[in-house]
């Protein structure tokens, strides 16, 4: 186990650092942001001036370098545009998009391991396939189209719930959060379905596809055989070992989740740390991009790695080494 | 009331099984599993069932569990366990009767335990929902079980999960599991066919020996004609989802009358004696969607005539307790 | 037993095989799951080679026929040393030595027809001019092991389990080879149809002067088809000698006990003395004395410590065993 | 090798046919799919304007309802955006694009991805440590992000997006095929192969190649619809294919700028489209997902 952790613990810093490198090679690709911040009619004096100030004038090799120090000092820049450590930026945002995630991965989980269950269970009933068929079209939605159709109904022709921004929020520890005031919950509630419908197809289609496999084994037949009641056979015998694939893709969906906020804060203007990715490329603002693959990469391997751990739990034949 | 009840379950018959009919519905057509099948065992005897992998041995043992899964369905017949019909108990009734009063082993060890729970949790399982044992007591109960079937140190063991067992370990747990509830009736679908020669021997002495200790009956399916001679007490051999032959194990073995169990028995290559040719039956098992009109070895058969392509021969005695389902039975001598 | 008639002499073949690591600063262990494997096989000879699963039988049939490289020892095949050939050097011999395999469902390409099955070997080989030469060639060996002219463009998936043990011989056939392997060739088939099998590999022995080692684990049918019988357990060679020998004078106690498990048709069986405990896992490569030692009541302080080799007690009977000599 | 013939009567015959016929879902998937297609390659010419011609186009036929709604010109069925753009015409143009990038990059995908797995899985070693380091690593990634990646090095453009979606694609079928290969490698019909002599060339495309070929099928199916899915996906987020070729996922971005100005239909119909045509790959995939699946039968 201690042997697992270790190597796990080398290959994570490996990967950190293999991303850190093709991150700022693919970033530095990127136009002059110079340009793009200046007025056209710039001078190339003022150009160069502004790209001293950017860092940009030393080669490339040089660059990469400073980078390197940076990160290890937890120091990935400066935003162009606002002039503050891109970290910060990027911290400040997160508590807004790990909110709708969390309840996203909640509400999809919540509905979509039960009914899975059902389904998989009762393959051949009306309600399995229309749950099946509905399920299907979920998975085949756009999520941002999904979106703007929830708009379209909810805020626009109902007018029941707003169509943008976070609502009034609470600071706790210094995070700004949404879901402690009414108004707060009433703008949490589309961007979260939106983000969830997708999820919820999936891991439905996933528990369903483990329960019919795991609904054939001997083992089942066997607990049959020993008298246990259908429902514990599902509940007691099968669900376990169905939930160990399910319980993988759990956890990477979740960092699926975070890259797909960005369209949901796109389009409900959720301030998150979705939107500034998707600003900070339309400016160039270099740093920034790169603190926030920096931070999303290292939030992803960690998640893997708790979901490595998590299935020894689940499945005893895994044998960590 | 009760007299009544006590009168019927001293009845001669543990199991009496009539006309079963075991049909599966597939895409390309109704496949006759078991197809009227009788048969019946005394209390405390051991039943062999012997036939060739399609002959529907295994159907027989799952029908009467009524264990058919879909597309499978139990068509007609009757099943008699214990004086009752198990084809008239409800779903819940018969609950009550699996892995308690008949138990079941399963032929792959590899596969038949629930990778994700302990040896402990899937015997007390079943002794939890049959002989109501919680806690330290299902505990000790477990370890005994596992003693009783010869697992060493059965204490630290019984917190194994399957998968750190060896096949001869697992197939071990799965007799102490159906052994747990002192069953009246087991059914063993090939037990030792996964096992090794030694481990086979092993096991097999040991379920004997725990049947027999326990007075339970047991139906024992299997393929091997040589581990049954010396096991059971009666064989009945089947051929494509039909009894052909059945009567007292001495007299099926040493006097076999049907052309089908003779070739059987001459196609085993012997441990002694002179080498010999090996009797061969030529052809194979007809496809299933495809069935002869008459008697189903007709195909195969060495003494094949007219009457034997359109008319099915009925099982009949040709000495006591021994019948034979075939037009020609004992007018040769084999 | 020298002289013109030997056409596979093995000479202390080993086979090792790695295991798992299981902790970072230990050295990879490897288990030998064939050790100091010899053994000779003469023309037109079946030699049936018996052992429970994991005992390396099939190890040693798969690299003697070079599916696998061995570590030690010599494979002399027809007077040439193959054990170091290359894959170039040994294509000569891949049509002198042909395997028949255990599965017939996983043993025949499920994408080829029977057809192309056993054409392909003879194309490869250059056994026949052209391609309808070739056809020929695969319709009369297909003939000979009983596959109806009319099935050979079907695909494997229509045949039942023994037709397609036919075929899987009618390929090893194509190429004409001297000597067959046959790994567990009936232990997956139905009895009528095994013995259906043991018949067409006895009557091609004959027809095509083929020598066999023939692998099961069921001793019955070893007996029945095999001239010599070697008994192995975890890698090792333990006995070997002439079959009537074997079955009816087995000196080494791992015999002894193997032959008393087996059921006998027509015998109550329950009252035969049995081995305890089940076949431990293959002993790592720095494991010395007598395999069997643990399990065997006749085992002294020497079987511990010291590893038996094989000795002739008897004329062409040999055990490995040290209480042979007392 | 095999002829026409007998893979005829082998379809015709197989139970595979059988359940497609009764499987009502798997036709409506195939029909929907062959719609598509014979949209995407014959539509352009049946409509009635180029939409990114702009010399056809005329800001007097600007926002223009669906024929069903009130002020609505019968030229233009499903109405017209900001510009005066047939939405038709637009549908039919933009179908165009996000199926051809969805094959584009399935095709390219299957062929890396089988090639890799069928060499990793058959090969092993370093070979088959450094390309499985390489799948795990970018399949520890959401693959939108590793596409986000590439685009954002690269800008926007067809082929752009077209390799950056295979960029992250091809992981897939390597694992599959590599685990598919190296179980089918242990099968004795292999060990048969070599034992007859055949150099391994031969072995791994003649022997094990057509018996993975069966997963990566089902998985091209169904990556079909995902790719379309994620290329609509980035181009909505404006990182994907430039506005002058949109695909529908860029025409639910324009739709989106004008949404709260009342032009609902230039979001809402592409968007229907454009779920139309995955659901039909998605249907079709699925069945052959549960037909193919040794584990179910």
């Amino acid at each position: 186990m201690l042997f697992y952790v270790i190597k796990r613990f080398i290959q994570m810093i490996i990967v950190i650092a293999i991303v850190a490198t093709i991150v700022f090679i693919f970033v530095n690709m990127l136009g002059d942001p110079a340009v793009l911040l200046l007025p056209p009619e710039a001078s190339p004096e003022e150009l160069a001036k502004a790209r001293a100030a950017m860092g940009l004038d030393s080669s490339p090799w040089e660059q990469y370098k400073l980078f390197v120090v940076n990160v290890i000092h937890g120091d990935l820049g400066n935003s162009f545009v606002f002039r503050e450590p891109a970290m910060k930026l990027i911290f400040e945002r997160m508590p807004a998009t790990l909110e709708i995630v969390v309840l996203a991965m909640f509400i999809a989980a919540l509905i979509a391991i039960p009914l899975g269950v059902y389904v998989g269970a009762h393959p051949n009933t009306f309600a399995s396939r229309s749950i099946l068929s509905l399920s299907l079209l979920c998975i085949s939605m756009p999520t941002f189209w999904f979106g703007i159709v929830l708009i379209l109904v909810f805020s626009v022709q109902l007018g029941w719930l707003p169509s943008s921004g976070r609502g009034d929020v609470v600071i706790v520890w210094g995070m700004r959060l949404s879901f402690l005031t009414w108004d707060g919950i009433k703008h949490l509630i589309l961007p979260a379905i939106t983000l969830a419908v997708q999820q919820l197809a999936t891991q439905l289609r996933l528990t369903r596809a483990g329960m019919m496999e795991v609904l054939r084994q001997d083992y089942i037949k066997f607990a049959k055989a020993k008298g246990v009641s259908p429902h514990d056979v599902l509940y007691g015998h099968a669900l376990k070992n169905a939930l160990i694939p399910v319980i993988t893709v759990y956890g990477l969906e979740f960092g699926g989740l975070v890259v797909f906020a960005t369209i949901t804060e796109t389009i409900f203007a959720w301030p998150g740390m979705g939107k500034l990715l998707i600003d900070s490329i339309n400016i160039s603002d270099r740093p920034v991009i790169i603190a926030y693959l920096m931070l999303a990469s290292m939030l992803f391997v960690v998640i893997n790695f708790i979901v490595d751990i998590l299935y020894t739990v689940v499945d005893p034949r895994i044998d960590l080494r | 009331m009760t007299n009544i009840r006590e009168v019927r379950k001293e009845s001669e018959f543990l199991l009496d099984v009539r006309e079963l009919k075991t049909y599966f519905h597939t895409f390309k057509g109704v496949v006759k599993a078991v197809d009227g099948v009788s048969f019946s065992l005394k209390r405390g005897d051991i039943l062999g069932v012997v036939g060739e992998s399609g002959c529907g041995k295994s159907v027989t043992g799952f029908s009467v569990l009524r264990l058919i899964d879909s597309p499978g369905r139990i068509e007609g017949g009757e099943i008699i366990f214990e004086g009752d019909s198990l084809l008239k108990k409800s779903e819940r009734e018969m609950e009550k009767i699996r892995g308690n009063k008949i138990s079941m082993i399963f032929q792959d060890p590899m596969t038949s335990l629930n990778p994700v729970y302990t040896i402990k949790k899937q015997i007390c399982e079943t002794l939890e929902l049959h002989g109501g044992l919680r806690g330290k007591e299902a505990h000790n109960r477990a370890v005994e079980l596992l003693r009783l079937v010869g697992i060493p140190s059965p204490e630290s063991r019984v917190n194994y999960y399957p998968h750190q067992f060896s096949g001869g370990m697992r197939q071990r747990v799965i007799i102490a599991i159906s052994l747990a509830t002192s069953p009246s009736l087991i059914i063993a679908d090939e037990p030792t066919t996964a096992l090794d020669v030694t481990v086979q021997a092993q096991l097999m002495k040991r379920l004997y020996q725990l049947v027999k200790s326990n007075n339970s009956s047991m139906i024992l399916i299997t393929h091997d004609l040589s581990l049954v001679s010396g096991v059971s007490d009666n064989i009945i051999v089947m051929y494509c989802g039909r009894v052909i032959e059945k009567g007292s194990s001495e007299s099926v073995i040493s006097m076999p009358a049907h052309p089908y169990t003779v070739g059987l028995l001459e196609s085993i290559p012997k441990m002694t004696g002179e080498r010999k040719m090996l009797h061969q039956i030529s052809g194979m098992v007809p496809n299933p969607f495809e069935m002869p009109p008459g008697c189903s070895f007709y195909p195969r058969c060495e003494l094949g005539q007219k009457i034997c392509e359109a008319e099915y021969p009925r099982l009949r005695e040709i000495e006591e307790g021994h019948y034979v389902s075939c037009h020609f039975a004992g007018r040769r001598n084999f | 037993m020298a002289g013109e008639d030997l056409l596979l002499d093995v000479r202390n073949m080993t086979k090792k095989f790695p295991l798992a690591r299981t902790g970072i600063f230990e050295k990879i262990k490897y288990v030998n799951a064939v050790k100091n494997f010899s053994v000779s096989i003469k023309r037109k000879e079946i030699f049936g080679l018996v052992g429970e699963s994991g005992c390396g039988k099939s190890t040693a049939a798969r690299t003697i026929i070079r599916l696998y490289e061995p570590d030690e020892g010599k494979i002399i095949y027809d007077g040439t040393d193959i054990s170091r050939f290359a894959e170039k050097e040994l294509r000569p011999y891949r049509k002198k030595m042909q395997m028949v395999f255990q599965n017939p469902y996983s043993s025949l390409n499920p994408r080829h027809t029977v057809k192309e099955i056993v054409t392909q070997p003879i194309m490869f080989h250059k056994l026949a001019k052209n391609r309808s030469e070739a056809e020929e060639k695969a319709m009369y060996y297909l003939d000979k092991v009983g596959v109806l002219r009319s099935q050979v463009d079907r695909y494997p998936h229509q045949f039942s389990g023994g037709q397609r043990q036919r075929i899987s011989i009618a390929r090893a056939l194509a190429v004409a080879p001297d000597f067959i392997i046959a790994d567990e060739p009936v232990s997956a088939l139905d009895v009528s149809i095994q013995a259906q099998i043991l018949n067409l590999l006895l009557d091609l022995r004959e027809e095509f002067s083929l020598s066999f080692m023939f692998i099961a684990h069921d001793l019955a049918v070893v007996r029945h088809v095999s001239d010599r019988v070697g008994i192995m357990y975890l890698g090792c060679l333990v006995e070997y000698g002439p079959y009537s020998r074997i079955f009816e004078n087995p000196l080494h106690p791992y015999t002894k006990t193997l032959l008393s498990a087996v059921p006998v048709l027509g015998k109550r069986s329950m009252e035969s003395v049995v081995l305890s405990g089940e076949v431990p896992s293959a002993p790592t490569e720095d494991f010395t004395g007598c395999v069997f030692a643990h399990r065997c009541i006749r085992h002294t302080e020497q079987c511990l410590k010291q590893t038996p080799v094989l000795k002739e007690i008897e004329s062409e009977h040999f055990i490995a065993c040290w209480s042979a000599d007392k | 090798m095999m002829d026409n013939k007998s893979l005829i009567s082998k379809i015709i015959k197989s139970e595979g046919l059988y359940n497609f016929k009764r499987n009502p879902f798997a036709i409506a998937g195939a029909l929907i799919i062959l719609v598509f297609l014979f949209t995407a390659i014959f539509g352009p010419h049946m409509v009635s304007q180029n939409p990114y011609d702009l010399a056809q186009l005329d800001l007097n036929d600007s926002y223009k309802p669906p024929i069903w709604q009130e002020g609505s010109d019968p030229r233009f069925i499903l109405g017209t955006d900001d510009q005066g753009r047939d939405m038709v015409s637009a549908i039919v143009y933009g179908v165009r694009m996000s199926v051809t990038i969805g094959f584009c990059v399935t095709i390219i995908c299957m062929i890396a991805g089988t090639t890799l797995g069928l060499i990793s899985g058959y090969k092993g070693g370093r070979l088959d440590s450094f390309i499985m380091g390489l799948v795990n690593v970018q399949l520890s990634f959401p693959s939108l992000l590793i596409a986000m990646l590439v685009l954002i090095a690269f800008g926007r453009g067809v082929w752009k997006i077209i390799l950056a979606l295979a960029f992250s694609g091809w992981v897939t079928y390597a694992r599959t095929v590599r685990g598919t290969t190296m179980s089918e490698k242990s099968k004795e019909y292999v060990e048969a192969a070599k034992v007859i002599g055949f150099p391994e060339r031969v072995i791994l495309f003649k022997h094990i190649l057509p018996n993975v070929m069966t997963p990566v099928i089902v998985i091209a199916t169904l990556q079909i619809g995902t790719v379309i899915l994620s290329e609509a996906t980035l181009s909505f987020l404006g990182i994907g294919i430039p506005i002058t070729e949109p695909s529908l996922g860029l025409l639910v971005a324009q739709g989106y700028i004008v949404l709260f100005s009342g032009l609902w239909w230039v979001s809402v119909f592409p968007g229907l489209v454009l779920m139309l045509l995955v659901v039909g790959m998605n249907l079709l995939g699925d069945f052959l997902r549960d037909e193919f699946n040794p584990r179910l039968k």
